[in-house]
């Protein structure tokens, strides 16, 4: 007999009892056969190894369906790199926090799907070993959505505030306690966009007239105080790329004529020092552009991508060589020529094992060692759209 | 036979299908490196009839306005919405136009005067998928909001899910 | 001033005033030039021409992103055949009701997207001139999920009710007031699945034991009684397909081995009438196959997709060909060569303008007149996995 | 030159990529037609050491779990586990195994036995998109439930959404 009205709970039960009756069956009619385990989940080492990577595919062309892959890029094929999956909602942003152990995906869901409904974004955290979700903060429906950019969000005070970046088009910083799993409040950037953790307690944001703006947040994390640059850049004419190559306390911001601009964000004011270029002046046609076109290895080694046929509109256009810096310096260290044309880079591991990771014009990401740049392969992880790749290390 | 022939078909319809999607160039756009020179070519009659007809003002036209390399889309990011049941500045049935938006600055190559281009999006469905076209003359980072075309612009609509992006000439540019 | 906290009305106008404030400079610094209007969005006739076609893209790659795309499938490109479109949430089901005028999508949504919470069933109602969401019904979340199937919805009582069947694994079906656009109840249909509508107000379920029952409705929607049929065919060596080619007040259900079988669906009992081959003994290796392997036209010509390659295991292959039958007289009148392999069916238009769609095995959409079999062209709508066609006639 | 270039890669590159998220046979599968014949590749023994281990009984094994033809796929329909984070009889992390099943008889080749599989399905996050697999050995019509491989059988679990399908040798069939 149906009864479409039992409660869930026995429902369950039901489907429960149902299955074992027909195992038992199976297995009465079969004593010496033994059967396999049903219900086993796989997990994942809690440490994973620092050359793994987390591929966030942002699936374009089906935006609430996007994911980041957990993936192992030295394995030899899908079965073995692809180690397990998270769901990441409408071109969602992802960080790490190393010493808590916790992956974040700041997402935004619709209560009627694609068809709108109400609005509601959180920050999801999930357990590295498990991948299932260990908490989530909902945060105001304000974050911004767009094509990815590393900055939109940042790890403020070590581990302790994420800061989500909200563009309504009024402009603000949503500040997650991580600590206590709760959202704490806004910070005004009006003007300014981006969040990158400077100082002790402090998040600077890049602004449309050229300048920086650095808010200062109390021990709780609400507002302090801010303060705000000279015009450091031309906004118009030359303008900085959104990501930066982070290394010794330095961010090296690339612009689209291929200067760097390096900004101090070692202490709680910014200091903005002078710009260099990437190339000669006899390499001016060479301009960085791509996704993420700029990005930095464990050993503090810069790595930008570069665009021969650079000009006026290429910034997105990607690039054959990965250029190498030595950033404190200023100087070109080697040029990795591409097997295949690159559009945003990422880097993982550690000392000998360190790895570039190249997403390529059609949607691979290829793998190459460091320091050496030679090729190991395209990863097959099924990705429709993997723009960003974070290491592990 | 059969089977092997299918397998091949497959590959080839794969590969079609996905070309129609993104067209080679949106593609190449979305991917990032720009293509010049690819062939432009003009809708036949007979099918401009069934289209829905654009709210055209008295600007001097020339292009398909469904190929990316339409002039109107020389800072536009997305799927067109000539290709989705909208035109070039209408959005398709039961989407919203986002009422705020970035803004292009194209050459017109009939009278070769430089157009300000509103690229509205329509919002309110999954993204249509159609038509992917991306060019960045003039494009600025997203820190410079009115010039950026990596930000979602469906903004201030009931709902921010992306569907397609409108080309509306809205102005003349002063030089 | 940047101000996080205002309402969104207020921000609303703020918005707009900052667009018509651009507009403005523009217009002022440029008064001979008329900018094009901005806001306008298009609308469709309210009357289909019958000769369209609703493709529903079930998107198996991306379940939460299903379409149903408005088709004119004699339309020369893309732009002209691309009408507009519905979304549909993870393999939903659809309808309309042709007097009532309106689209059916019943579709289903959570709170957390792919990663789960709260899920919520609704009947999503559109206008066709505008599809714009005219209303919502939420109904239990038991809606089946899986390959589509025709049946699993279906339209009882003329047009007042819509039926949508259950499995959780229990097995029933909602009942839907659609001129109240209310939930009435569920209807209870242990061990049988579906909703094939006959007679004035019941519906009939095919049984795992080879028979139907069938429920009557009272006035309201609510259970007046049921009846179920003696064993009606072979479940297990010799099933019927879920799908039907309905004409005449009859279902002619194909079975695996390629035997029809009618039932009468005109009265409130159903009556199961004598089975036919719709193979010659030497034609035995053809069987049908596919999702929707039967279908009639607006004359009540049926249209079976057959593949000669038949045999166990065979029946969702799709078919080389599709053969067409006078059903009432159980005689085949033409075999149509499809010039791709088919795997589902459908129709549209009326008189001379009659249409057959067929879904490839490259997941196209082919066109082809009727009743001659003239191949037209295969379709560009950018449907990922177009499973189903439906018909505007 | 470079960008002609590009366009036939990225044709390339998009026709092998759907091949990826669709093994041949398993888009074909998806698509309804069966093929028969394809090669089996086995496993590198470091690939092997990388993936997850199998739950395994001491059944006697042969094929590559990774591909459609393996012999307990003789009934299943969607994405292999074994491509997404799992294996052959465990579902990927964070995932939850349905309780509820639909039940195959396949042959193992090795032993010409007939055995019972349960393809119980992983559910709670995205269709995982690789290794999609389509055999229909013994399916019967959605009307005969622990048949019918066209139910999404994530059933009973926290979330109907489905990721990927497990194959569990849970009997002996009795012939």
């Amino acid at each position: 007999m149906d009864n479409t009205d039992q409660t869930p709970t026995l429902r369950r039960r039901l489907i429960a009892g149902c299955t074992w009756l027909l195992l038992a069956f199976i297995q009465s009619a079969l004593a010496e056969f033994q059967p396999e385990p049903v219900g086993k989940i796989e997990t994942l080492p809690a440490a994973y190894p620092d050359h793994w990577v987390m591929v966030h595919d942002f699936s374009f062309f089906h935006m609430m369906e996007g994911e980041v892959l957990v993936v192992d890029p030295l394995a030899e094929n899908q079965a073995s790199q692809y180690k397990g999956m998270m769901t990441a909602s409408f071109i969602a942003a992802y960080q790490r926090a190393r010493e808590r152990n916790e992956h974040y995906v700041i997402e935004t869901f619709y209560s009627r799907g694609t068809r709108g409904g109400e609005r509601t974004d959180v920050v999801t955290i999930y357990a590295p070993d498990t991948l299932a979700v260990s908490g989530e903060v909902v945060i105001p429906s304000k974050r911004i959505t767009g094509m990815p950019k590393q900055i939109a969000t940042g790890l403020i005070n070590g581990e302790r505030f994420l800061g989500v970046y909200n563009f309504t088009p009024a402009q603000s910083v949503s500040i997650v306690d991580l600590e206590n799993r709760q959202f704490v409040g806004e910070v005004t950037t009006a003007g300014c966009a981006f969040v990158l953790p400077n100082g002790v307690r402090s998040f600077t944001s890049i602004c449309a007239n050229g300048t920086f703006l650095t808010s200062h947040l109390n021990a709780d994390g609400t507002l302090k105080d801010a303060s705000r640059s000279a015009v450091a850049f031309d906004a118009n004419n030359d303008p900085i790329f959104e990501g930066a190559a982070i290394s010794g306390g330095v961010a090296y911001f690339p612009t689209f004529t291929g200067q760097v601009l390096p900004v101090d964000i070692s202490r709680d004011e910014i200091a903005v020092e002078d710009k260099w270029w990437l190339t000669t002046t006899d390499e001016r046609n060479w301009r960085p552009g791509g996704m993420n076109v700029a990005t930095v290895d464990a050993a503090g080694a810069g790595y930008f991508l570069m665009n021969p046929d650079g000009g006026e509109g290429t910034h997105k256009d990607g690039g054959a060589e990965v250029w190498v810096y030595d950033l404190d310096q200023g100087e070109r260290t080697a040029r990795i020529t591409l097997t295949n044309w690159g559009l945003s880079l990422g880097t993982t591991g550690t000392g000998d094992g360190r790895l570039l990771l190249v997403t390529n014009a059609e949607m691979g990401v290829d793998v190459y060692r460091l320091p050496g740049g030679e090729f190991v392969q395209t990863l097959d992880t099924g990705a429709a759209t993997p723009f960003m790749v974070h290491g592990a290390n | 036979m059969r089977e092997s022939n299918l397998i091949d078909r497959i590959t080839e319809r794969v590969s079609r299908g996905f070309a129609r999607h993104t067209s080679r160039r949106g593609l190449l756009g979305l991917l990032g490196a720009g293509v010049v020179g690819a062939a432009s070519v003009p809708l036949l009659p007979v099918a401009r009839a069934d289209q829905h007809q654009p709210q055209k003002s008295d600007i001097p036209e020339a292009g398909d306005d469904t190929t990316c390399e339409y002039w109107r889309y020389c800072a536009i990011d997305g799927f067109l919405c000539s290709c989705c049941g909208g035109s070039v500045n209408t959005c398709p049935p039961g989407t919203e136009m986002s009422p705020i938006t970035w803004i292009g600055t194209c050459t017109n190559p009939v009278d070769n005067k430089n157009y300000v281009v509103s690229y509205n999006d329509c919002c309110g469905k999954s993204g249509c998928g159609n038509c992917m076209c991306n060019r960045n003359e003039g494009d600025r980072p997203m820190y410079n909001p009115p010039k950026s075309n990596d930000i979602n612009w469906c903004l201030g609509t009931q709902s921010a899910v992306y569907n397609c992006s409108t080309a509306i000439v809205v102005g003349i540019a002063v030089e």
